[in-house]
């Protein structure tokens, strides 16, 4: 165990850090530090251009295999990466949901064929994908898949409706997880599925959240067509979990160096506007940047992990630590404006980024499983405690 | 010693129940927060001519009910409940207070009948910044043969933009002694601007004083803004209060709704407990209004009040403002969490209720604030400002 | 609603200022301020004498209704006794148990010759009381009650253990709930029992605490007799839970006062060694003095209950409040002692009262239902959530 | 970079887990708490020939194993989840970080050999009171042509009554800098008392130094008294982490088997939630843990350590001491409320975990202070102390 990076990852660390300075300038200039939380779907198309651009540079899917067209970067290579693509102010990534959801699920599940069809459109940042998890009254419990999947002269047609798909409108497909036995429950006969977003089936409407924005929609499919399925009918579950898996990896560090900027913000206004001389904000200062710096190594010994077993409790923990940090955030941030916080930067209603994140910060709780539901994974899966009884 | 609302105060405390529930509800409250003003003028004019609740703690003699701070903090609490969108606070628990507590019989008279006909009022004091006592005071003053001159800013201006008359404190430009005025808002080199809020259920204000003339008779007598601001902690409080219940009555109601897992989400003991909590927040929130009232009262009644009781006023307004503070924020958070996906989007109330919460937890000192207020008292034997 | 007090009321206050003033002295002045929580196992005999002359300038039961013997003090002037007893460093009362519980049970339930035989010995402080309720194993589940009262030859014998009963050896008598009928479960087929403590079928047996002390005991029954049973056999769980509910009376107030006496011992330590200007101190005093007033104003309301309904909640939520602001009143207490928190007074492990007092505010979050059943009362009672599903 | 313990490591967890849980149960370490010295001498002498723990990190050419501070963290954290009674952290996490640290290449090759052969050895540098940086010192030396006098008390001596070599923080009494001495404990002069404590498996001394007299060479030549107690600071983490795992444990397997109300109280929601939430904080405080000491690795390699890693050993210091000694007694409090009224008995060890857990809090600095110790360093641009 130790923490130093060795001379070959300092060397590759400069290598990121100059394409990036290089790069990043010009007509992508404006979009340093944006499209993170809260921000979502601010200069959709112009970061499709810098995804494209990183798609040139070889800077996209950097953790996958060589073999599907990654880099294969290393863990402590994927770290650097994403403290440098952080620390640079580099947009959100338009195409994270499918370089690190959709994409591995492929690599995992799909055919050669589909391989072929899929892979490159992530790489080279030309097609974006959304997913299609949620449905409306299901919230936390994703087994309540009420869209039906049925297959017509060959092909499968799905009807329903999914809810809090993000990018929505600009995603050219979108993952989605559908019920192929109508006489099934719960976890039980689902498919996944790949689905073309450009269809008359398919309908998007934003969800006006408590932002006045809508970064979230709603994706209503009335018969429409999906192109292809992953794995078999009754497989979709399995391969949906994967998917969730996915999520916590690597990327996750990407957001805590977006986390760190939102930090280093709050930090700097204390030191202006007095509040850093105010004792309970110096202590919660302190709380969050410890919170923070602890959940760099909690993720990365989640990352390392080789001790079979002890280590996954630092998984299972990952998302309840990181909402609830985050949600302190956001209230943190306020208070450090003071009644400054109220003020809102111009028209009716322009929320300013910290405002626009203290808000959002309320769903961090909420989406990916409640705190109350990763609570009781942590206590069934992790500490081996008494499921929920289901009422007969 | 009586610890327990009169049938007189439970009679009000009805009936404005009633009238919010009719006149304030979800699309009444959406409706007037997206205007400037931010009200309704026709529901304030049936507020002061059907309910009468702008006149009820002005003494009778000034045309008022003559009633207590309690049946205020009664009507503040329900107008908590239901987000009412008014000039409630600013013209009675800001403007009214302060010519209770500083004005001479003379500018009693003359502004407490403007005000018993309608006319809104507010107070403006703070220069911007994060303290909240008389000491955030910035404006001056300079005092001629004949009349008074006023220059300055002031933020954070609950209705700044939309009140008829203006009460502010401002300091003498040699002594730095603080001084309170009572002006029409419509006085020549008053600026007034509206600045838009994350919590656009109520509106802030700049103003701008450059070089204002009054006459020598627009100073106020007294000058205790300490005081004026304690007393309009304690009326904040007992609306934070009853959004607190009201979040906490919603989320019940949804939970119950609401299945997931195959039951409703009210039967697992992670929300129930939550709701608990809420209820414990709630319920000592109430206890520290209806005690903050009391004390409230005392001093309003000058002379004539308990002076031992008078005596807690800014202990009591600050473990009122700071409890209560705590308590709405915990409840609207608890209750967008038990909400869901649903209580994050526009459509729903809830988010109203959680951006009042942490609007009314910043106005006049966070629960920090007002918990070193109170430490002073306890251990640095300081008179509090 | 107002708070100041009667001309009338400060007279009575007066009085019983004036006589703790001249009564509480010589062989009693080392009573002041012991026997509270953490202490109530000291100076048991003297404290009992004590009692004796309080009942001789009529102190004791002073709620009670004259036609029992007791002073038929209002609300107001018994939040007057327990202010001016409290201010005056009176001792815990050893016979808290009976004036406060045994005592109103048998106004309520006893018979005439009943109230008769018992209420004289509480009114002069002679005959003391403890309580059979908890069993080992039960926890608080109260109804899981395993004692079992037997019939035999008109005279009804229990059997079975009690636990959690403080100043059992000190006690004459011990109201107990045992299982008058065998075949019953739970709430159902209880009796309420008043028993002699001193005779050959009751063996007392001190638990040691955490803080190395034997406030509370183990009571074994075995073929003890019962000298009376309140009511019919299968009301006892009515007469106890009516029990229960004048726990939540007056006497809150007085516990009130001992709580206050302990802040301020905190209060004066913190501005004698410095922690007084510590700014995360001053939080937590500021937010335990605003506890404590505020757990006053909330016991007057709940005592002046006139709303029908609405201030139930008031007295739903006392226990839970009560208990956390103490268990948080005790960390305090050792936080502003710092690093001489652990020093202890003498001897291998003679605790200091505040650190006494630490050690026991742990179990005021556990006696008397936890903070969790406290919370599901509220949340079912209080509020109409569900009930907690039983397993079949 | 590499963030998982080697085989080697999980090797040393692994034999550390064995031999404590044979050593170290309830019944051992209740005889050894109620003694006064506080520990079987026969255990510390197995612990240190056949363990060899308290060499595990002294280097090779003063007669230790050479390893880095993770195995001393790895150690630790198992010592706390066993309460093991032993002189190990005054020995190894005093002493010897204080000899390694400050002493010339004669000073560690002379005292080194001395606790490699099995001598106990402690720290001295409080004077008293809430502070716990090297300001705290009050003691004096004065230098003459000889010899050096040391005056002075040191308060809260972890072991200072038993140790058997100390070392010291003195001011001068004239310039006020600050030096550290190494003695035997038996030197003349030298009065030193135990000073019983609420958390018995942890004991206490205050000593009195007048007029102690030490040869010139007993001062050692570094004097970075802040740098010594950070390394302190990251091994007590490592016990606390390892307690709050230990009262995590035990609690769930009490609530697996424990009924009420029909069902194991495991099956409670609340229980459960509780549960979870121990084993979050169980979890941060390893990932804190264990970048305090792949920090205080590099800082103890010198010369040869990353030095950028190195310069971060106060405030990683300061995190896993804050973080810890708050999830310790998260855990132990939510563990003794878990076990409900058997917690509150001396027959069960829950109320061992909730002493040490107050007590480890404390030592060293408590979260608040240590945080604002890292706001010092993020918001005043002040080198911490």
């Amino acid at each position: 165990m130790k923490l130093s990076f060795s001379a070959e990852d300092e060397t590759f660390r400069e290598e990121i850090a100059s394409w990036l300075a290089v790069n990043l300038g010009g007509e992508f200039e404006q979009l340093r530090y944006r499209g993170g939380p809260g921000d979502e779907h601010m200069f959709a198309h112009e970061r499709k251009v810098w995804e494209q651009a990183m798609a040139k540079g070889g800077w996209t899917c950097v953790g996958w295999p060589a073999e599907h067209g990654g880099r294969g970067l290393s863990i402590e290579q994927q770290v650097i990466f994403h403290e440098e693509y952080a620390r640079a102010g580099g947009p959100g990534r338009v195409g994270h949901i499918g370089e690190g959801l959709a994409g591995p699920t492929i690599i995992a599940y799909g055919t050669d064929e589909q391989k072929k069809k899929y892979l490159p459109g992530i790489l080279n940042g030309t097609e974006l994908w959304c997913q299609g998890y949620s449905e409306p009254g299901a919230g936390s419990d994703l087994a309540n898949v009420k869209t039906k999947a049925v297959l017509v002269e060959g092909r499968w047609r799905l009807s329903g409706q999914k809810v809090w798909t993000s990018l929505a409108h600009e995603s050219d497909w979108c993952f989605v997880i559908a019920r192929t036995d109508p006489e099934s429950v719960r976890h039980k006969g689902l498919g996944f599925f790949l689905v073309r977003m450009d269809q008359p089936g398919v309908e998007v409407r934003p969800i006006e959240q408590l932002t006045g924005t809508s970064e979230f929609n709603e994706v209503f499919f009335e018969d429409a067509i999906a192109e292809d399925i992953l794995g078999e009918p009754g497989e979709g579950w399995k391969i949906g979990m994967a998917l969730l898996g996915f999520e916590r990896g690597v990327s996750t560090l990407g957001q805590q160096m977006s986390f760190q900027n939102e930090l280093n913000e709050i930090i700097s206004i204390a030191k202006q506007n007095g509040a850093a001389q105010d004792a309970t904000i110096r202590q919660r200062i302190a709380e969050a940047h410890m919170g923070l710096r602890l959940m760099r190594y909690n993720a990365m010994r989640m990352l390392s992990d080789n001790s079979g077993g002890a280590e996954d409790s630092a998984a299972l923990v990952y998302k309840l630590h990181w909402a609830s940090w985050h949600r302190n955030l956001g209230k943190l941030a306020m208070d450090v404006l003071g009644p400054d916080s109220e003020l809102v930067e111009s028209g009716p209603y322009n929320l300013s980024r910290l405002q626009s994140m203290y808000l959002f910060t309320r769903s961090d709780t909420i989406y990916g499983g409640t705190n109350q539901v990763q609570r009781n994974i942590i206590a069934e899966r992790g500490l081996g405690m008494p499921k929920e009884q289901r009422p007969q | 010693m009586e610890f327990a609302l009169t049938e007189e105060q439970l009679m009000i405390r009805e009936s404005a129940e009633g009238f919010l529930s009719a006149k304030s509800n979800s699309a009444a409250v959406r409706e007037a927060m997206a205007t400037e003003a931010g009200y309704d003028s026709a529901l304030w004019q049936s507020v002061c001519e059907e309910m009468f609740w702008h006149a009820v703690h002005i003494p009778e003699e000034y045309g008022g009910l003559g009633l207590g701070y309690v049946e205020v903090a009664v009507v503040m609490e329900q107008m908590g409940r239901r987000l009412l969108c008014s000039p409630y606070f600013a013209t009675v628990c800001l403007g009214v207070n302060a010519l209770l507590l500083a004005g001479n019989n003379a500018q009693k008279t003359k502004w407490c009948a403007e005000i018993v006909e309608g006319k809104t009022a507010t107070l403006a004091f703070s220069g911007g910044g994060r303290d909240w006592s008389p000491n955030s005071v910035t404006a001056q003053y300079s005092i001629g043969a004949e009349s008074i001159e006023l220059n300055g800013e002031f933020h954070y201006v609950v209705d700044g933009h939309s009140a008829e008359i203006l009460i502010v404190a401002a300091r003498d430009c040699e002594s730095g002694q603080l001084a309170l005025f009572v002006l029409p808002a419509d006085t020549n080199g008053v600026q007034r601007k509206w600045t838009p809020t994350m919590d656009q259920t109520r509106k802030l204000a700049t103003l701008s004083f450059d070089s204002v003339t009054l006459p020598r008779e627009s100073r106020l007598e007294g000058n205790d803004l300490g005081s004026i601001l304690d007393l309009a902690r304690i009326a904040l409080a007992a609306e934070q209060c009853g959004g607190a219940q009201a979040i906490l009555d919603q989320s019940v109601a949804y939970v119950q709704e609401r299945e997931q897992f195959g039951r409703t989400i009210a039967s697992f003991q992670s929300i129930k407990h939550k709701a608990a909590d809420m209820t414990l927040q709630a319920e000592v929130a109430r206890s520290a209004v209806y005690y903050g009232a009391c004390v409230a009262q005392e001093v309003l009644a000058g002379s004539d009040g308990d002076q031992h009781v008078a005596s807690e006023l800014s202990e009591a307004a600050s473990m009122a403002k700071a409890y209560c503070s705590d308590a709405y924020f915990f409840n609207a958070g608890s209750g967008l969490q038990m909400h869901g996906g649903v209580g994050f989007t526009w459509e729903y109330d809830v988010h109203l209720y959680f951006k009042r919460a942490k609007s009314s937890e910043s106005l006049l000192g966070d629960g920090a604030w007002n918990r070193e207020r109170l430490a002073s008292q306890l251990l640095d034997g300081e008179a509090a400002s």
